[in-house]
C-alpha cells in the first residue's frame, strides 16, 4: 500500500531535480559564453559541473532500480568533481600567469 | 520507433553533423582540434545509442581522448607563424564540393536497400561461441575467429611506434608541473590501474577487451609521466622493448604452437582456449599501453645513433 | 601450406628479433630472405605438384574464419617477393653508397615483407585492408628515412594512403552489408549486378588504384618514389605497387559478377593506355634520373592496368598470365633500374640526368643494366618485358576492330624507347664524360646488373612458363 | 525511414566531408583530422550495419575496434611526420 503512493511521489520529485540541474547546466554555458573573463567563466562552468551534476545523479537516484547503481552514479560524480576541481585550478593558474606575462612586458614598455 | 527515441538520435546526429562542418570549417586550428574532441566523445554516445558499447569504450579512449592529446600535443610542437597562416575551409571551391555532394548522393543511393538485409556471420558467430572459449561475441571475433587481423592491428601499432621513433625527437617544452595536479594524478592514475585491469578481465566475458584496456593504462601513465612522477621511458631499455613486443611475440607464438599442434594456425587446443586468451590479451594490454605512452609522450633520452 | 606460413611469418620473427635486441644487422635480413626465399620455392612446387589449398585460420568454418589461398600465382609472387627482398637486402649491405646500412631499415624491409606475403595469401577483405595499411605505413616508414628533406612527399603519401584505405574500406563496409560475408570466393558465388554491388566494387577499385598510383591517380608516385634511399625505391617500385593490383585482379576476376566486369573492363584498359602516354610523356620531359625511373614505373603500370581492363572485358582467363608476367618483368627490371640509377647518382654526385654523359666509359656495368633493364621496359625481344607483350597483343591480333588497344600499346612502347633512349644515348656520348666523385662500387653494379640479366633469361624458359602460367587453373 | 537507415545516411555524409576536407585543406593536421572524419564516417556506416541485426553483429564491432586501433596508429605517425615537416619549414 505504502510502495504505491511513495513510488509516484518519487517519480514527481525526481523530475524537480532533473529539471533543476538542465537549469544550472544551461546557466553555466551561457555563463561561459557571455562572461567576460576567465575567472567568472570558470566559475560559471564549475558550478555547472558539480551542482548540475550532483542534482542529475540524485534526481536519477530516486529513480534507480537498486543501490548499485546509485552507488556508481555518486563514484562518478566525486570524480567529475576533483577532476572538474583539478581542470579550473590549472586553468586559474595559466590565466593568472599570461596575465602576468603581459603586465611584466608592459611595465618593460 | 517512438518519438522521444528519434528526438535523441535527431539532435545527436545533427550535433556531430554540425561538428564536423565546424572543425573543417572553424578558423582557429586550436579550436579546431577542441572541437573534434567534442566530436569523439559524441560519436561514443552514438556507438552506445546503436548496442556497441566496446566501441563506444574504445572511442571514448582511443578516438577522443588519445586522438586529442595526439592532437594538441603537435598543436603544441607547431611554431607561432604556422599556426597564424592556418586557412580553414572555404565554401567557394565550386567543384569539389559539387563533387563531395554528386558522391554523397550516389552513396546514399547505394546504402538505401541494406537495412533490410542479413549477414551470414551473425549466426555462424551464435553457432560457434560455445568453441570459441569466451563469453562475449567480440572477444570471440577479435581473438578466436578473425585473431590474424588483430595481431596485424598489433603489428600497424607496432610500426607506427618504429616509425615516429625514427623521426628526430622533437621534444616539448616539459612545464614544472603543479602540485595540485601530481595530488590528482597520484590518485588517479591507480584508478585507471583498477579499471583497466577490471576491463580486461571482464572482457572476456562483457564489453571491455584488450584494447580499452590498455588506452586506460596507457592514459594513467602518461598522466604520471607529465607531472614528472615516472622516469623517463625509452627505447633503450630492454624491458620497455620486451613490453612493447611481447603481445606480438606471444600471440604469434601461440599461434605458432597451434599449427604444430595440429589446431591449425592461430587455433587453440580444446579446453585450452580461455586460459590462453587471457594470456594473449594481458601482454597485448600491456604493449598497447606501453605503445601509446610513448608515441604520446615521446622518448625523452635517447639519441639517433 | 606449411611453407608458405613459414615464408609469411620468418620475416615478421626476424623483425621482431631485431627489434628486441636492438641489432641493425644485414647478415641476419640477409640469412632470413635467403631462407623465406626457399620456403616460397618449396611452396610453389607444392602448388605445382598438389594443386591449390587452402588454409582456414584457426580451423573455425568457412564463412567466420579468415582463409588463406595458396594458388600458383600466390606461390609464384611469394618468390619474386622473396628474391627482389634478398637482391635488394644484399644491396643495401654490400654497397658504399647504401645510406640504409645503419638505420632501422632492417625491421622495417623484414616488416614490409611480411605484409606483401600476408596480403599475397589472403582472401578476406577486411583482411586485405589491415594488410594495405600495414603495408603503407611501412613503405612511408622506410620513405622517411632519408630524412627531412622526405619528410613532406613522405607525410603526402601517408595521408593520399590513408584516404585510399578509407574509400576502400568504405567500399568493403557496403559490400559486407549487401552479402554478409567478407572472402572473396564465398562473394564470387554471390555476387548480382545490382547498384550496391557496383558502387562497392567501384569505391574498392578507386581506393585500390590510388594505393597503387595507377592513372590518373599516380600523382604521388614519383616524388615519394625519387625522395626515398635508393634500396627502398627499388623495393617500393618493384613490389609495393604491386600489392593493390593484386586485390583488384581479386576482386575483378574473382569476386565480382561478370556483367560488371564486362562493363567496368574498358574504363580500367582506357586508364591504362591513358598511364601509358601521359607517364612516359613525364618522363620524357623530366630533368631528374629517379623521377624519370619513378615515372616509369606510373607508365609501366599502364599496360598491367590494360591487361586486366581487357582481361574483365573479353572474360579472356588467358590474358592472366600477360598481366602477371608484366609484373614479374616489370619488378625486376625496375629492381634494376632503380639501383644502378642510384648507383651512378650516389657516384656522379648528382641527380640530374644530364650528369650521366659519358657513363658507359666510367661506369660501363652499372650504364649496362640500365639499359638492359630499359630493354625490357620497351619489350625489346626476347626479354620477359616482351613475352608479356607478345601475350597481350595475341588476342588483339585475332579480330580486326581491336586496333584501337593496339595503337596505344604501340605508342606506349615508343615513349618507353624515347625515354630510355635519352638516357642510354646521352651515357654513349663520351666526348666529354662527366667524371664521377667516388671510384664507383663494381659489387654493386654487378648487383644492379643480375635483376635486369634474369629478365632477359626469362626468354629461355618462356614456352614452359607460358605453358604453365595459361595452363594451370588460377 | 528506420534508425539504421539514419546513422547509414549519416555516415555517408560525414565520410563524404572528410574526403571534401582533405581534397581541399592545405594545413597538414587539418589534413589529417580530415582523414579521421572520413574514418568516423566508415564507422558509423559499420556500426549501422552491425544494428540491424536484434543482436548487433559482433563481427563489424570487432572490425570497428581494429579500424579505431589502426586509425590512432596512422594518425601518431602522421602528426609526428607533419611537426618534423613543419619544423624543418621554419628553419
Amino acid at each position: 500500500m505504502g510502495m504505491t503512493v511513495i513510488t509516484p511521489l518519487l517519480y514527481w520529485l525526481s523530475w524537480i531535480f532533473l529539471l533543476l540541474s538542465a537549469g544550472f547546466f544551461i546557466a553555466g554555458t551561457v555563463g561561459m559564453l557571455r562572461f567576460p573573463d576567465i575567472y567568472s567563466r570558470l566559475h560559471a562552468v564549475t558550478k555547472a559541473d558539480t551542482l548540475g551534476l550532483g542534482l542529475l545523479v540524485i534526481g536519477l537516484s530516486l529513480r534507480a532500480d537498486d543501490l548499485y547503481s546509485v552507488g556508481i552514479m555518486i563514484l562518478i560524480w566525486l570524480l567529475v568533481m576533483g577532476s572538474g576541481a583539478t581542470a579550473c585550478q590549472l586553468l586559474a593558474r595559466y590565466g593568472r600567469e599570461s596575465e602576468g606575462d603581459t603586465e611584466a612586458d608592459d611595465v618593460a614598455s | 520507433m517512438s518519438l522521444h527515441e528519434w528526438m535523441l538520435d535527431g539532435t545527436l546526429g545533427l550535433l556531430v553533423l554540425i561538428l564536423a562542418v565546424a572543425v573543417l570549417h572553424v578558423r582557429s586550428l586550436y579550436i579546431s582540434i577542441v572541437l573534434f574532441i567534442a566530436f569523439g566523445l559524441l560519436l561514443a554516445l552514438i556507438w552506445a545509442r546503436l548496442g556497441a558499447p566496446d566501441l563506444a569504450l574504445a572511442e571514448a579512449a582511443i578516438g577522443a581522448g588519445l586522438t586529442g592529446t595526439l592532437l594538441l600535443a603537435a598543436y603544441g610542437r607547431v611554431s607561432e607563424r604556422r599556426r597564424k597562416a592556418e586557412e580553414p575551409l572555404d565554401w567557394h571551391a565550386g567543384p569539389a564540393l559539387l563533387l563531395s555532394l554528386i558522391i554523397a548522393v550516389i552513396l546514399m543511393r547505394a546504402v538505401w536497400p541494406l537495412p533490410d538485409l542479413d549477414s551470414a556471420l551473425v549466426p555462424a558467430v551464435a553457432d560457434q561461441m560455445a568453441q570459441s572459449g569466451v563469453g562475449h561475441p567480440v572477444t570471440a571475433v577479435l581473438l578466436s575467429f578473425r585473431a590474424w587481423d588483430t595481431l596485424l592491428e598489433l603489428l600497424v601499432l607496432l610500426l607506427a611506434f618504429m616509425a615516429v621513433r625514427q623521426l628526430l625527437p622533437s621534444l616539448p617544452r616539459q612545464p614544472e608541473a603543479w602540485p595540485l595536479l601530481q595530488a590528482w594524478s597520484r590518485l588517479l592514475a591507480p584508478l585507471s590501474v583498477l579499471i583497466g585491469g577490471y576491463l580486461l578481465w571482464r572482457g572476456s566475458a562483457d564489453p571491455g577487451g584488450a584494447f580499452q584496456a590498455g588506452a586506460l593504462l596507457a592514459a594513467g601513465a602518461i598522466l604520471l609521466r607529465l607531472t614528472g612522477l615516472l622516469p623517463a621511458l625509452g627505447w633503450h631499455h630492454f624491458w620497455i622493448r620486451a613490453l612493447i613486443l611481447g603481445g606480438c611475440m606471444v600471440f604469434l607464438a601461440i599461434g605458432v604452437a597451434g599449427y604444430w599442434l595440429g589446431t591449425g594456425f592461430l587455433g587453440y587446443a580444446d579446453g585450452w582456449a580461455g586460459p590462453l586468451i587471457l594470456l594473449i590479451e594481458v601482454f597485448a594490454t600491456l604493449s598497447i599501453a606501453t605503445t601509446l605512452t610513448l608515441l604520446v609522450i615521446g622518448e625523452t633520452r635517447e639519441v639517433r645513433e | 601450406m606449411t611453407a608458405a606460413l613459414i615464408a609469411l611469418l620468418l620475416p615478421l620473427f626476424t623483425a621482431l628479433c631485431l627489434l628486441l635486441l636492438r641489432s641493425r644487422s644485414g647478415v641476419l635480413v640477409i640469412v632470413t630472405s635467403l631462407l623465406t626465399l626457399l620456403a616460397a620455392a618449396w611452396s610453389l612446387y607444392d602448388v605445382t605438384v598438389n594443386g591449390p589449398q587452402w588454409l582456414e585460420l584457426g580451423d573455425w568454418p568457412p564463412p567466420l574464419a579468415i582463409r588463406f589461398q595458396l594458388q600458383p600465382i600466390t606461390a609464384l609472387l611469394l618468390v619474386f617477393s622473396a628474391m627482389i627482398h634478398l637482391l635488394v637486402a644484399v644491396y643495401a649491405a654490400g654497397s658504399q653508397h647504401s645510406k640504409t646500412r645503419y638505420t632501422d631499415f632492417w625491421p622495417l624491409s623484414c616488416l614490409l615483407q611480411g605484409s606483401l606475403n600476408a596480403l599475397w595469401l589472403s582472401g578476406d577483405l577486411f583482411n586485405w585492408y589491415v594488410t594495405l595499411e600495414l603495408l603503407g605505413l611501412a613503405a612511408v616508414a622506410l620513405v622517411a628515412l632519408s630524412g627531412r628533406k622526405a619528410y613532406g612527399p613522405a607525410l603526402n603519401y601517408l595521408l593520399l594512403s590513408l584516404g585510399a584505405s578509407l574509400v576502400y574500406l568504405l567500399g568493403v563496409a557496403l559490400a559486407y552489408g549487401r552479402y554478409g560475408v567478407l572472402d572473396i570466393s564465398l562473394l564470387g558465388a554471390m555476387t548480382e549486378a545490382d547498384t550496391t554491388t557496383r558502387i562497392a566494387w567501384w569505391l574498392m577499385t578507386l581506393g585500390l588504384m590510388l594505393k597503387a598510383a595507377l592513372w590518373p591517380f599516380h600523382l604521388w608516385l614519383p616524388r615519394a618514389h625519387a625522395s626515398a634511399p635508393t634500396a627502398v625505391s627499388a623495393l617500393l617500385s618493384a613490389l609495393v605497387v604491386k600489392g593493390p593490383l593484386f586485390i583488384l585482379w581479386r576482386l575483378w576476376s574473382e569476386g565480382a559478377p561478370t556483367e560488371l566486369a564486362v562493363e567496368a573492363g574498358p574504363v580500367l584498359a582506357v586508364a591504362g593506355i591513358a598511364a601509358l602516354i601521359l607517364g612516359g610523356w613525364s618522363a620524357l620531359r623530366t630533368p631528374w634520373l629517379k623521377s624519370l625511373v619513378a615515372y616509369s614505373t606510373v607508365a609501366q603500370l599502364g599496360y598491367a592496368l590494360m591487361a586486366l581492363g581487357l582481361l574483365m572485358y573479353w572474360q579472356l582467363p588467358a590474358l592472366d598470365a600477360a598481366l602477371w608476367l608484366f609484373v614479374l618483368a616489370h619488378g625486376l627490371a625496375k629492381a634494376s633500374m632503380f639501383l644502378a640509377a642510384g648507383e651512378l647518382q650516389a657516384s656522379l654526385g648528382s641527380k640530374r640526368v644530364s650528369a650521366l654523359r659519358g657513363t658507359t666509359e666510367t661506369m660501363p656495368v652499372a650504364m649496362f643494366a640500365f639499359a638492359v633493364a630499359g630493354g625490357s621496359l620497351i619489350g625489346l625481344p626476347p626479354s620477359g618485358g616482351f613475352l608479356a607483350k607478345w601475350l597481350l597483343l595475341e588476342p588483339m591480333f585475332e579480330t580486326v576492330n581491336h586496333w584501337p588497344w593496339v595503337v596505344g600499346i604501340l605508342l606506349g612502347t615508343l615513349i618507353s624507347a624515347g625515354y630510355v633512349f635519352r638516357v642510354v644515348a646521352l651515357a654513349f656520348d663520351r666526348a666529354d664524360p662527366v667524371p664521377p666523385d667516388f671510384s664507383p662500387d663494381r659489387f654493386a653494379h654487378w648487383l644492379a646488373l643480375l635483376p635486369a640479366l634474369v629478365v632477359w633469361g626469362l626468354a629461355l624458359i618462356s614456352e614452359p612458363l607460358i605453358h604453365w602460367l595459361t595452363g594451370v587453373p588460377l | 525511414m528506420t534508425q539504421v537507415l539514419f546513422y547509414l545516411i549519416l555516415g555517408v555524409c560525414l565520410w563524404a566531408l572528410g574526403l571534401y576536407g582533405l581534397l581541399r585543406l592545405k594545413e597538414s593536421i587539418r589534413r589529417i583530422i580530415s582523414v579521421n572524419i572520413m574514418g568516423s564516417g566508415v564507422f558509423m556506416v559499420m556500426v549501422a550495419l552491425a544494428a540491424r541485426s536484434e543482436d548487433p553483429d559482433p563481427v563489424m564491432h570487432a572490425l570497428v575496434v581494429t579500424g579505431l586501433v589502426v586509425a590512432i596508429s596512422a594518425t601518431a605517425f602522421a602528426l609526428r611526420l607533419s611537426v618534423a615537416d613543419v619544423q624543418e619549414d621554419d628553419q
